[in-house]
């Protein structure tokens, strides 16, 4: 384990780091993924063994993950001192190899993955923490930390992976984490189908990552990001048929992972999972996944202009899609689970149109500001439970989510109250929040790559999102309390632990933006850092779309330059809040209970187009159908039943057939004998 | 038509008619002589056919102890009053008899092979040089002495299971 | 140590792994009831150990056969003893060999009568299978594959469960059929070899030079195709599997599944795809076996996806395991034929930890439905725990030794037959799906039935059985290259060879990839 | 006189065959075996004649086998007359699976 003397030696390089320029040496990488692998040991172990060791658990888990969060950071920085340094691999050993392919179990640092491993560990970190308030009354406690380490230790692999096959591990393992979270409380059945549900519609996206892979390996003979990339320009013709077909299965994978449309529809279910695992791994990590693919993947993606405008198109017609639903849910988390499609589709839509920087700048604030928002909830959920619990009323999943059951609870949740606000306004993208940065960002790349219609969308799809986001913070925390009588006296704050996480994040939410100020607003002394930081990952990338389709342009398409848009955007942004906040404040809602189910349009989206039934009728039954037929009719009774049965039947008729010669009398045998001997030895005469 | 040939037809006469006798009496004692008849009769063709050591076990095997056994089962069960006729209807009378003529066609088919005037007489010099019973004897206990013990072990354990068989239960 | 060395070089060594089970199994039969077990476990971990080094002598990289001995048996007929190893058959004699404790440690509790018979049918059955693994002459392979039929009937027969009688003669009938046909072929070839070099001759290197004719090595590749597809099972011939897995007792089940089923792939790699290269790779016979292991995949996987029984599940799921196999297998390239033999093993592994821990509930409650299980978890959570882990395991979850072997087999199929691969791909889909579901329904929800209350966890010797399988499992999964470089040399010379023969044979209609998954192709530098 | 010989035996033996269809006595379905078997044996001495002696040989072997058939036979006679007091064949079909 990670002792003093470690840290103190990472105190020294960082400070040496900072006061000399020097090449790229990682510092102790293979501690990072190998961090939360001993947390998910030791806390499986005691979850096994010793389940009521809480203390320990409680060390352990989020323990782990800090030290980890620390190595990431230390590399970080040295890879901020050492200026555009070369991607270094660490191989451990060999994974599989046979004659021309081999795979190693190596790790890739560079500006790229370094950035993410610290989101990252940073959020996960703080979501441990919170898990501690959270979980602390759990049976298993120590089982769900040792998941969720598992996850972080799974979600780096895919992170930190150096080629195609070891980032599938850990885009398999964090599915196989989200599943056993999803489920964590596989008793009751929703939580255990959606579960399952999340796990089978990734795996229609993991076949594509697999066919993407087999195919990358047939024509380019290699599976290493590094040589990948440096072959791609020249292997693959631009705009082929192969590799866009490549990068189209890729981002079948991504769609999985990434809940964009068509496979959006576990993501929702997922919100079955405890909070803080929405938070984690279906809001800030996991399913960020997709875009981080993607920008890994920019070489191929740039050489494949169809492919990128299908993903640009995915993620913004996704992200508009989901914010509509999101107008219309009452279900607490469900809104923001909408909310993180939504968002998702930004990030698609900004790595579709070659803003690489842009999309892991808005992955990055979003994991922090959704992050909060999710765990916000939890608060309110976490509350909720307890004072139904304590007033002896119903406390199931259905009632503390509520929104129609919640209502002015700004009066007894201050802190969860505040930090909400800060996250909402984040994701509403009002300036001077993380979100106002990186989804102006995105907004601005969509009309400077020419994407007119697109741009369009993401600029609806903002005002939307500011919309609902207003609507769910009035719906909790403003108005009139809605909590019964009875419960509003048990309504008590989250434990500490809980609040620190919240407060911790809210920071995240406000700094995490200036980190890439655009060149069009001088507010720091150096702007677009990240982009500058982030130059050598997507160099290549950037280089082959601008040698295939120029420059981006300088004016949006109404005219404009981005420094206009943005400050449009954000009053925009906050004229929207303003008008919503008004018109909801004072308006009554029934409780959950009486209320009747919205009409006209708003069944649409209450009920989420109805893409679910749908995908149920044609999909679903069918090929359940399908399943059955293959076995009663096919299997069972063609060939089984008419085949192998029949055969034997037709052999056993045959036999009784003849035994019935067999009478038992002398007489009977004495006559077929001579019979037979007539005939043969009519057939000697003749 | 010399003497011999004379002796063999009436001979094969007596078998034939002994042989028809004895499938259709209805009397199990009556069919039993009658075969004792036609069995003389082979025995005669026998003598007729240069075997006169088999004529003569005929007459004492067959004739004398097999057959005498069959007797003495008929009446140590008591069957030679024929209670009910053994012999089965109409239809098997002419069943019987056309599956018989069927036979004997398709026999006389298949023999039509043999040689008309058979060219030499093998056996006829060997009798003359070495007397009925060595001619049979030296090739039973020297080329087929095996199976002539193999025969004798059969005869032992014909004999053996016999007893078993028929002895009373306990 | 260098005496040890030069055993393990010998086809001593072979020869004892083979007979020795043999010999003990008739020991068994002498021996006082209550000692058998004990005895059976002895020998059969006796045979594990003695046959673990064998993994490290055997020379890797090295073409051709290893521990090698042809003596004349019978030479009026051209029968010899000839025993050889490479990397195709080794890990298959050390699973085999690594199965064959597991086995009687999981009939331990299980098989309460007919002991001696019972013990002496699972020794004398592991000494057939290891014949065919290590059988270099036709006549040998033929009796020792013919010696793995009967004891297997009998286990299924005696001391299964319900419906046993039906499914021994099931099993039986199938494979005896198929396996006739192969004689005829065999005797064919040997009559062929008599006329071409005017000596009699079973050896394998004799046969592999046999000049089979024109249309006559199509009739000759589907009497060897259709044995062992039976026995892999390809997809029309696979009924027969459910039925005898159901019935089987556990330790059946388990060699069944991971080793008996392996003989038929085995069976193609050795047999009938060198002995007619052109008439396995002309374009008709490859596409048939390869829309039928496609079925295999896809449909079985479907049929799996709606079973009631646990143990039926499974079957089927074998099925569609092997399927992949036989992919890999036909698409001939170094890489699918190692991943082909890889995922031999690690199906073997995977499905036999599945039957066991299939039987552990069966111990416990006297049924396979999966409805009369829920909420395990919360009762067993061990238990549950190695269910989910073999579980996934089976899905080829990476990490996980499933992974690998499809990995492999699929990559390697996709530069020969890109729209194959693909459909079989979607086969991880349908894994999940059917998977996942009887996880669901069995492991997760609330417990429904009140006599799952009560149920026990693992005791120690159920332990002991499944943990090594788990480490196997997790070894594979993550450190899988000891084992692949043991297959790869081999399994390379093969599929060159082959395909470089029956490109001789016929025009080469199957070389090339890229023009049918269009694009360009890039060299691979 | 081969030909009359043989014609003979083939007489005798399908009145044999005739005689074991016509009756139920299982006695006289026996002598009619005895007399198909002396049927045999006139052929093969009749034919011995110009074959060779061992014909004559053959047909000791017969007699001695139809002795032990008619020993076991009749014993077996006995022995079903023991159980259902009568020799008729209608009345024991022991002889099926």
């Amino acid at each position: 384990m990670v002792g003093v003397p470690v840290l103190d030696s990472m105190l020294a390089l960082v400070q040496e780091a900072t006061t000399h320029e020097r090449a790229y040496v990682p510092f102790l990488p293979s501690w990072m993924i190998l961090l939360p692998f001993i947390g998910f040991v030791i806390n499986g172990a005691v979850g096994y063994l010793a389940p009521d060791r809480r203390k320990l658990v409680s060390a352990v888990g989020p323990g782990v993950l800090g030290l980890s969060f620390l190595v990431a950071a230390v590399n970080l920085v040295l890879l901020i001192a050492a200026h555009d340094a070369e991607p270094v691999i660490r191989s451990y050993w060999t994974w599989m190899e046979v004659g021309q392919l081999r795979i190693e179990a190596a790790l890739q640092l560079d500006q790229l993955s370094v950035m993410m491993a610290l989101v990252v560990t940073c959020v996960s970190f703080i979501i441990h923490i919170y898990s501690i308030g959270y979980m602390g009354e759990d049976p298993g406690y120590a089982r769900y930390f040792s998941f969720l380490n598992l996850f972080v230790f799974f979600m780096l692999v895919l992170v930190l992976a150096a080629n195609f096959p070891l980032m599938f591990v850990g885009w398999e393992g964090v599915g196989l984490c989200s599943y056993l979270l999803i489920g964590f409380w596989f008793t009751e059945p929703a939580k255990a189908d959606a579960g399952q549900k999340a796990f089978i519609v990734n795996r229609i996206g993991d076949f594509g990552f697999l066919a993407a892979m087999f195919a990358l390996f047939a024509y380019l003979g290699t599976l290493d990001f590094q040589a990948v990339f440096a072959i791609a320009p020249r292997g693959f013709e631009y705009g082929g048929a192969a590799v866009t077909l490549i990068t189209l299965f890729l981002f079948l994978g991504c769609t999985g992972k990434s809940a964009q449309i068509p496979l959006y529809v576990w993501l929702p279910d997922a919100m079955h999972g405890p909070t803080p695992v929405s938070a984690l791994i279906h809001a800030a990590t996991m399913v960020t996944a997709g875009v981080y693919l993607v920008a890994r993947t920019g070489v191929l993606f740039a050489l494949a202009p169809l492919s990128m405008t299908v993903v640009a198109v995915v993620g913004a017609v996704t992200a508009l899609f989901a914010a509509t639903i999101a107008v219309q849910q009452f279900d607490i988390k469900r809104v923001i689970a909408y909310s993180t499609i939504s968002q998702l589709g930004y990030m698609f839509l900004a790595v579709g149109v070659g803003a690489y920087t842009a999309g892991i700048f808005h992955l990055a604030t979003h994991a922090f500001f959704k992050a909060l928002l999710f765990l916000a909830s939890g608060a309110v959920i976490h509350a909720m439970h307890h004072a139904l619990e304590h007033a002896g009323e119903e406390a199931g999943e259905d009632v503390t989510q509520d929104m129609r059951n919640m209502g002015g609870l700004k009066a007894y949740l201050p802190t969860s109250f505040r930090t909400a606000w800060i996250g909402a306004l984040a994701l509403a993208g009002v300036f001077p929040l993380a979100g106002f940065f990186s989804k102006d960002e995105i907004i601005w790349s969509a009309g400077a790559r020419g994407q007119t219609l697109l741009w369009v969308l993401a600029v609806l799809t903002a005002l939307l999102t500011a919309g609902y986001i207003t609507r769910w913070l009035v719906m909790v925390f403003h108005g009139a309390s809605r909590v019964g009588e009875g419960a509003r006296r048990y309504l008590r704050a989250a434990p500490s632990v809980m609040l620190v996480a919240l407060v911790l994040l809210a920071v995240g939410s406000v700094v995490s933006g200036w980190v890439n100020v655009p060149e069009a607003l001088p507010l720091l002394p150096e702007f677009t850092w990240l982009h500058q930081f982030l130059h050598p990952s997507f160099e290549a990338a950037e280089h082959v779309l601008v040698e295939h389709m120029g420059e981006p342009a300088h004016v949006a398409p109404l005219g404009g330059g981005e420094g206009t848009w943005a400050v449009l955007s954000t009053t925009a942004a906050i004229l929207v809040v303003i008008f919503t906040f008004m018109a909801l404040r004072g308006k009554r809602y029934l409780s959950a209970r009486e209320a009747a189910e919205p009409t006209g349009l708003w069944r649409l989206l209450y009920r989420k187009w109805y893409v679910d039934e749908l995908y149920d009728l044609v999909i679903v039954k069918p090929f359940k159908a399908l399943c059955m037929v293959s076995w009663r009719v096919i299997d069972q009774g063609l060939i089984d039943g008419a085949l192998v049965d029949g055969v034997a039947y037709t052999t056993r008729f045959g036999g009784w057939v003849v035994s019935r010669f067999q009478t038992g009398y002398v007489g009977t045998y004495v006559l077929i004998i001579v019979i037979g001997i007539l005939i043969i030895l009519g057939a000697v005469a003749l | 038509m010399d003497l011999s040939q004379i002796v063999f037809y009436l001979f094969a006469g007596v078998a034939v008619a002994s042989s028809v006798l004895m499938v259709t009496r209805k009397n199990p004692v009556y069919a039993a002589l009658y075969l004792v008849l036609t069995l003389f009769s082979i025995a005669g063709l026998f003598v007729l056919l240069d075997a006169h050591f088999l004529a003569a076990l005929q007459v004492v095997v067959y004739a004398g102890a097999i057959l005498v056994l069959f007797l003495f089962v008929i009446m140590l069960l008591n069957l030679g009053h024929a209670f009910e006729p053994d012999i089965r209807g109409r239809f098997w009378w002419v069943f019987a008899a056309g599956l018989g003529l069927v036979l004997l066609a398709e026999l006389v088919a298949v023999m039509r092979g043999a040689p008309e005037r058979p060219e030499a007489d093998i056996v006829g010099p060997l009798l003359e040089a070495r007397g009925a019973v060595a001619a049979v004897a030296e090739p039973l206990f020297q080329s087929y002495v095996v199976a002539l013990e193999i025969t004798g072990i059969l005869l032992l354990v014909a004999m053996v299971g016999a007893v078993v068989i028929a002895k009373r239960k306990a | 140590m260098s005496q040890l060395a030069t055993l393990y070089s010998s086809h001593w060594i072979i020869t004892f792994l083979v007979f020795f089970p043999a010999v003990a199994g008739l020991v068994c039969l002498f021996l006082p009831r209550e000692r058998i077990r004990y005895w059976a476990f002895t020998a059969a971990m006796l045979e594990f150990l003695v046959s673990l080094p064998l993994f490290w002598t055997f020379k890797i990289g090295r073409v051709g056969w290893q521990n090698f001995v042809t003596e004349p048996w019978i030479p009026d007929w051209g029968i010899s003893y000839a025993l050889g190893v490479d990397g195709i058959s080794l890990l298959l004699i050390l699973l085999t060999t690594f199965l064959l404790p597991i086995s009687v440690l999981v009939s331990w509790d299980q098989i309460k009568e007919k002991e001696r018979a019972y013990y002496a049918m699972l020794l004398i059955l592991v000494t057939g299978i290891l014949g065919v693994f290590v059988a270099l002459d036709l006549f040998l392979f033929y009796v020792f594959w013919e010696v793995t039929l009967i004891p297997m009937y009998f286990l299924i027969g005696v001391w299964g469960h319900e419906r046993r009688i039906y499914a021994a003669v099931k099993f039986f009938l199938f494979t005896a059929l198929g396996s006739l046909l192969m004689l005829v072929a065999i005797l064919v070839l040997f009559w062929l070899h008599i006329d071409q070099f005017g000596v009699t001759s079973l050896g394998y290197a004799d046969m592999l030079r046999v000049e089979v004719p024109g249309s006559l090595q199509y009739w000759l590749f589907a009497a060897f195709a259709l044995a062992f597809a039976i026995k892999v099972p390809i997809f029309p011939f696979h009924t027969w599997l459910p039925d005898a897995h159901v019935e089987a007792p556990t330790a059946g089940s388990v060699i069944l599944a991971a080793v008996l089923l392996k003989l038929g792939v085995y069976g193609f790699l050795r047999f009938a795809i060198p002995f007619f290269p052109s008439a396995a790779l002309s374009q008709t016979v490859l596409m048939t076996m390869m829309a039928l292991a496609l079925m295999g995949i896809i449909y079985t996987a479907w049929v799996a996806a709606v079973q009631p029984n646990l143990k039926k599940l499974i079957a089927y799921t074998s099925v569609a395991h092997l399927g992949f196999i036989m992919v890999g297998t036909f698409a001939l390239t170094s890489h699918s034929v190692t991943g082909g033999v890889l995922q031999m093993v690690n199906h073997g592994l995977s499905t036999g930890a599945l039957f066991i821990l299939a039987g552990f509930l069966y111990n416990r409650r006297h049924t396979y439905e999966i409805s009369e299980y829920s909420g395990l978890a919360k009762v067993i959570p061990v238990y549950s725990g190695c269910l989910v882990l073999v579980a996934l395991s089976s899905i080829g979850l990476p990490g996980l030794n499933g992974f690998v072997g499809e990995f492999l087999i699929l990559i390697g199929s996709f530069g020969r037959h890109p729209w194959i691969t693909l459909l079989a791909t979607t086969g991880v889909i349908f894994a999940a799906y059917y998977m996942l579901p009887m996880i669901r329904r069995a492991v997760w929800n609330d417990l429904r039935h009140d006599e799952n209350r009560q149920l026990l966890d693992l005791s120690r010797l159920e332990l002991a059985i499944i943990v090594p399988l788990l480490i196997m499992i997790v070894l594979m999964g993550v450190y899988p290259k000891p084992f692949i470089d043991r297959i790869a040399a081999s399994a390379e010379s093969l599929s060159e060879e082959i395909v470089l023969i029956a490109g001789q044979d016929a025009q080469p209609q199957q070389r090339v990839v890229a023009g049918d998954f269009t694009g360009s192709r890039a060299g691979t530098q | 006189m081969l030909i009359e010989s043989l014609l003979l035996s083939a007489i005798l033996f399908a009145v044999g065959v005739a005689g074991v269809l016509l009756r139920r006595n299982a006695i006289v379905m026996f002598m009619c075996i005895e007399l198909m078997l002396n049927a045999v044996n006139l052929f093969l001495v009749a034919v011995s004649r110009y074959a060779g002696i061992e014909g004559q040989v053959f047909v000791i072997f017969v007699m001695t086998v139809a002795a032990a058939e008619a020993a076991v036979g009749l014993a077996i006679i006995i022995s079903i007359f023991r159980h259902y007091e009568s020799v008729d064949v209608r009345n024991f079909r022991l002889l099926r699976w």
